[in-house]
C-alpha cells in the first residue's frame, strides 16, 4: 500500500466492507492460514488480491494451496471442486487436523455467531441443549482451528450485546476459556489463542494478562460509546487506542469485486453490506 | 442390484448407518431410497450433515444424528426440517449428538484402525466434551503415559452399515474415488456392512492403473450399484459440478411444513428411482451441471 | 543447493535422523555424504534398516538406531557391520532400539498427527514391550476409557531432521511420490527440519495436476535437491529397477572388515558426489535398471 | 487336484519342498492371506499357480492383490516394483496395519528363526538382548501378522532342537504366550493365533485346551520317532495321527518353477532343498 494512488482513500463504504477489508490487512506474507468457510474466505481472498497471490492457506476439507484459483474465480465454498486442481496437496479431514495438532497454522480467520469476552465462540445453541431455544448449525471444525491455531480472528458481521457476550452458555469453540491462564492449564499451546475480534465496529484484541477482549482500535468515524453500547460486558479501552486507516480505493475496488463474486456464488449479503455495490 | 434392492436387504431399522461423502460424491440416491423404503430409527453418522441429514429427518427416517454441523451450506442458511425436529418435535424429537469435525474424523479413523480410541488435542474446555452424550460417542481424558499430559481422546466408531458414492468401482466393489475424499475412506472401512454405488463401474484393469486412488476393496462390500448422478445436487469430480441453484432454493423450497412436504413428493417419494428423478431434474440442467474434461494426473508406474 | 550442503548444514552430530523409504526411494545419496562428512553420534530411525542402515553403522556415524530390521533382504542374507558392531562392538557399541514395524510407523504417524500417543493391538505379551528401552521410544499400557481393556500404546517419534527421496518435486520443496509410500507421509511430517531429493525437479504445474501424490509441502522444507538415482541400489517407481546383483553382492562383499573397507572406498569415500558414484556404477548397468515407460493413472479432474 | 492326471504322485521329492506344498495346501478359495515375505511368499504362490489364481492378499509395504502379477512373475520380494501396477490398492504400512487390527486377515504365512511349544517366536536375538551370542535381522511386521491374524501358519525350513524350543528367552512374535488362555488374557481376538507349524517333517497344529502344538500329521517317509528327536519338548502325538499325501506331478512341476524363478530372483535355496530341481 505503498504509492500515492493507492493511499487515496474511499469515503463510502459499509462496516461490513471494512471489516473484511481490515481483516485482510491482518495477514504477513509468511502466514500458513487456515482458510474457512465464508467471511474469513473473503478477507483472505481480498488478501490474496491485494498484496499475497502466493500465501499459503490450508482448508478443512483437505487442501493446501499457495496461489490464487486460475482462472480467477470465487470457490463458492471451501469445497468446490474447483479448487482440487489448484492445489499443492490434496488429502482429507485427518491430514489436516495433522497440521493444526502440530501448532503450523499461523494465523486462522473464524466467523461465528457469538463471542464472550474471552474470546470462546457459540455456534450450537440458543437456550438449554436439549430444550433449545434456536437451533444453530453447529461448529463443524472451527472447535480445533480455534483450539490448535497460533492466532485466531474472529469476525462477527454485526456488533450487538446479543452477539458480544460477557460469557457464554455452551462454548463450541475454544477461547481463552476463563481467562487469565486457563486455556494454558487446560492443555493448549502456550503461543496458541484468540488474537482479535474484528466487527464492522472496530478490533478487539486480548489483554496479555486477564485474556479479557479491549477495544484496540476504532473502525473510521466510530465512537468508543457506540462500542461500548453494543458490547455486552464493561469493555475497556486501550491506554493508547488506535484509529483505522480508512479502505483505500483499491482495497475497496477489490473488496467489491470480491462481494460481487461471491454473490453469484450464492453468499447471501445482507443490503445494508452491499450499499454501495453497484456504485 | 438396483439401490432399492441394496438398501432394503442391507439396512434395517434401528442400524447406525454412516453416509460418506463431504460436500462430494454425496450418497442422495441411497438417502432417497431410504425415504421411500420408510426406513425408521436410523442413527446416522456424517462429518457434515447438511441438506442430506435435514431430508432424512424430515422424512421421519432418523431419530438420533451425529455430525459436527447441519445446514445449508449456500448461503449459509438454516436447514428447516433439521430446527423443526430440534425446536419443536415435527415430525418427531431427535438426539442431536453433536461432535466437532475433526472429533468425528478422528473417531472413524479409529474404528478404521480398529484401535478404541485415539487422542486429539482439541475440545477441551468446550460443552461439546461436557454435554451428556450416549457412551461411546463423547470424548473424555486420560493420562499420557509419556509425557504425563492430560491429553483427549475419542471413541471408535463402527456403523453397522455404510454408504458411499465414488467416481468408479469394479462390478466386484473395488471403489475409486479422487478430489475430495472426506472421511469416506475411514468411514466406510470402519463398517461391519458396506454399500457402494457409483457414477461408472470400470474393468478392474483401470482400478489398476492408479490403485493408490482405492477406497475400499472388494472383499468387504455387499453391493455395488450403478448410478449415474447418484450425488446430485452436490458435485462428482470429473463427472458433475454442484448444482448451485437447486442447493441455494433448497432452504427457500422447504420452509414450512407444508413446502417441504411438496418438496418431498416432487424429488422423493413421486419418483420411484434415480433415472426418474433426472426426468424430474431435466436435461437441459443435466447438460449444464456435466463437467468439462481435465484429464491429468498420470504417471509413470515403470520399473 | 548440493547434498554435501544440505547434509553439513542440516544434519548435526547428535542428532535424531528419520530416513525415508521403504525398500523404494531409500535416500542413499544423503546417508552416504553423511559418511562423507564424518557425521558423529546420530540417532537413526527408518521401519526397515536395510542396507542403508548397515553401512551408516560400519562407517561409525551412527551409536543407536530405531528400527524393526535389519538385514540385507536379497537371499535373505545377513548384513555384517551391524552384526559386528552389536556382536563384537566394531567399530563400536551400538544400541539397537528394536521396534516392530508396525510400532514404528505408528510412532511416525502419532509424530505426524501431532498428538502424545496412539494405540496399537499387538505387543502385548512380547519381549519388544518388556525390554527396557529409552523413555519415549517404549510402547506401554493403559485402560481404555471407554471399554476398560488394556491398551497397549505407542509413544509420537518426532525426529530432529529428516530426508527422503522422491520421484519429483518443485524447486520450492512440494515433494510427490507413487508407488511404496511406506512411512514417507508421516515420517517426513514428523521431523523439525526436512530436505528433500529428488529424481526430477518439476515446474509446480505438474505438482497441481495430482495434488493427492504430495507428501510433504514446501513451507517446511528446509532443502530441495535434484538429484538423480539417489535412491540406487533400491528402485524409484517410473525411473530405475532395484539392482538386484549389487543387493545380493552387498553381503558376500562385506563380509570381513577388510572387504567392508574396500567397498566404502569404492563407493562412497573414493567418490565425491552422487555423480562420481554413478561412473563407478557404469553407464552400462544405468541403462539396464532404467525403467520402461508405463503411464498411467489419469483421471478426470474436471468440473 | 480332482482329476487322475493330477492325483499322480511325485516320489523323489526334498523335505523343503514337501513343506511349501503343504502349505499351499492349506489355503481355501476365500482366504483373505497377509502374504510375508521369503518362504511364506513362495507357498501362497504355488497355491495361486495350482488352485487359486484370484487368492486375496496384503502384504505389509500396503498392497492388496487378488491375481497374480501379469505378465507371470515371481517378484523379488513383497517391495518389487512390479507388484504396483498389478494392485487393487496401494497404500501405506499403516492402512495395511488396519486390515490386521479389524481382524480381516483370515490366513497367514510366516516363516522364523525358532518357535516354541506355544507358537511364540525369535528371530531378534540369541542370548541376552545387550550382550548377544548372535543378533538376528529382527522382526519387521511379524510381530503383528502373528498376534492379529486369524490364523497363521509357521514354515521353518529346518526341523532341530535348536530351532523348535521348549521355551524362548525372547518373544518378537507372540503365539499362545504361556498357554491355556494366556492370549487370550492379554487381550487378542479369541479367534486369532496360531494355527499350524509346518516343517519338512511335519505338520504340527495347536491343542484346544492347553494351547500347546502337537504332531498332527506327517509328512511322507517321516517317523514320529524322527519328528520328537528333533523337537525340543516332550512332543505329544494326535490320537488319530495323520498321513500327508505326497506331491503330486502337478504339485511338484509348479513348487520347482516356483523355487526357480525365486533363485532367479535373488533367493538362496540351500542345495539340499533343491536336490530336484534340474531334472
Amino acid at each position: 500500500m505503498g504509492s500515492e494512488e493507492e493511499k487515496k482513500y474511499c469515503t463510502e463504504y459499509t462496516g461490513y466492507e471494512m471489516m473484511l477489508i481490515s481483516a485482510s490487512r491482518q495477514i504477513k506474507a509468511n502466514d500458513i492460514i487456515f482458510n474457512a468457510f465464508h467471511w474469513p474466505y473473503l478477507a483472505v481472498h481480498i488478501a490474496r488480491l491485494l498484496h499475497f497471490p502466493n500465501l499459503y492457506t490450508v482448508i478443512e476439507i483437505g487442501n493446501i494451496q499457495d496461489q490464487l484459483i486460475k482462472p480467477t474465480r470465487m470457490p463458492y465454498s471451501i469445497s468446490d471442486p474447483v479448487i482440487v486442481p489448484n492445489s499443492l496437496f490434496i488429502g482429507d479431514s485427518v491430514d489436516v487436523l495433522s497440521v493444526l495438532q502440530r501448532g503450523e497454522i499461523t494465523l486462522a480467520f473464524l466467523s461465528t455467531s457469538m463471542i464472550d469476552k474471552y474470546g470462546n465462540c457459540n455456534t450450537t445453541v440458543i437456550g438449554s441443549y436439549d430444550k433449545p431455544i434456536y437451533r444453530l448449525p453447529g461448529g463443524g471444525g472451527a472447535t480445533e482451528i480455534a483450539a490448535l491455531s497460533k492466532k485466531v480472528i474472529w469476525l462477527l458481521d454485526e456488533h450487538t450485546k446479543r452477539k458480544f457476550q460477557d460469557r457464554l452458555q455452551y462454548i463450541t469453540d475454544p477461547g481463552y476459556l476463563d481467562g487469565y491462564d486457563s486455556r494454558i492449564k487446560a492443555g493448549y499451546p502456550p503461543d496458541s489463542g484468540p488474537e482479535a475480534i474484528i466487527s464492522p465496529l472496530c478490533i478487539m484484541r486480548f489483554d496479555s494478562k486477564t485474556k479479557e477482549a479491549y477495544l484496540d482500535a476504532l473502525h473510521p468515524n466510530i465512537s468508543i460509546e457506540e462500542v461500548k453500547e453494543n458490547t455486552g460486558w464493561d469493555l475497556k479501552v486501550a491506554k493508547e487506542l488506535k484509529q483505522i486507516e480508512p479502505p483505500t480505493i483499491r482495497e475497496i475496488e477489490v473488496c467489491r469485486k470480491t462481494m460481487k463474486d461471491a454473490i453469484e456464488q450464492c453468499y447471501i449479503l445482507k443490503p445494508e453490506w452491499i450499499t454501495y455495490l453497484e456504485k | 442390484m438396483t439401490m432399492k434392492d441394496a438398501i432394503r436387504k442391507f439396512v434395517n431399522d434401528g442400524e447406525m448407518v454412516f453416509l460418506g461423502g463431504f460436500a462430494h460424491g454425496i450418497p442422495f440416491s441411497a438417502a432417497h431410497e431410504m425415504i421411500r423404503l420408510k426406513k425408521r430409527k436410523l442413527k446416522l453418522c456424517k462429518a457434515s450433515g447438511g441438506i442430506l441429514f435435514d431430508q432424512l429427518i424430515g422424512a421421519g427416517v432418523t431419530n438420533h444424528i451425529i455430525t459436527s454441523h447441519c445446514w445449508n451450506g449456500f448461503g449459509p442458511q438454516p436447514t428447516w426440517n433439521y430446527k423443526r425436529a430440534i425446536e419443536k418435535g415435527i415430525p418427531h424429537k431427535i438426539i442431536y449428538n453433536e461432535q466437532s469435525l475433526f472429533m468425528i474424523n478422528m473417531s472413524f479413523f479409529a474404528g478404521y484402525m480398529g484401535i478404541p480410541f485415539v487422542p486429539i488435542r482439541s475440545l477441551v474446555g468446550t460443552s461439546i466434551i461436557e454435554h451428556p452424550k450416549e457412551v461411546g460417542l463423547k470424548a473424555t481424558m486420560v493420562k499420557c503415559p509419556f509425557t504425563g499430559e492430560n491429553t483427549c481422546v475419542v471413541p471408535a466408531i463402527n456403523p453397522d452399515v455404510g454408504i458411499i458414492h465414488v467416481q468408479r468401482a469394479d462390478s466386484e466393489g473395488n471403489a475409486q474415488m479422487w478430489g475430495f475424499i472426506g472421511e469416506n475412506k475411514y468411514g466406510i472401512n470402519a463398517c461391519k456392512k458396506i454399500i457402494v454405488s457409483a457414477e461408472e463401474i470400470v474393468d478392474r484393469k483401470v482400478i489398476m492403473e492408479s490403485p493408490e486412488r482405492t477406497i475400499v476393496n472388494s472383499y468387504k462390500v455387499d453391493a455395488v450399484i450403478h448410478e449415474p448422478w447418484g450425488g446430485h445436487p452436490y458435485s462428482m469430480q470429473g463427472f458433475y459440478y454442484t448444482d448451485l441453484k437447486y442447493n441455494f432454493n433448497y432452504t427457500k423450497e422447504t420452509k414450512t411444513i407444508e413446502d417441504w412436504e411438496d418438496w418431498l413428493e416432487k424429488w422423493v417419494t413421486g419418483v420411484n428411482d434415480r433415472q426418474e428423478y433426472l426426468k424430474v431434474l431435466g436435461e437441459k440442467r443435466i447438460k449444464k451441471l456435466k463437467a468439462k474434461n481435465m484429464i491429468q494426473g498420470a504417471v509413470d508406474y515403470g520399473f
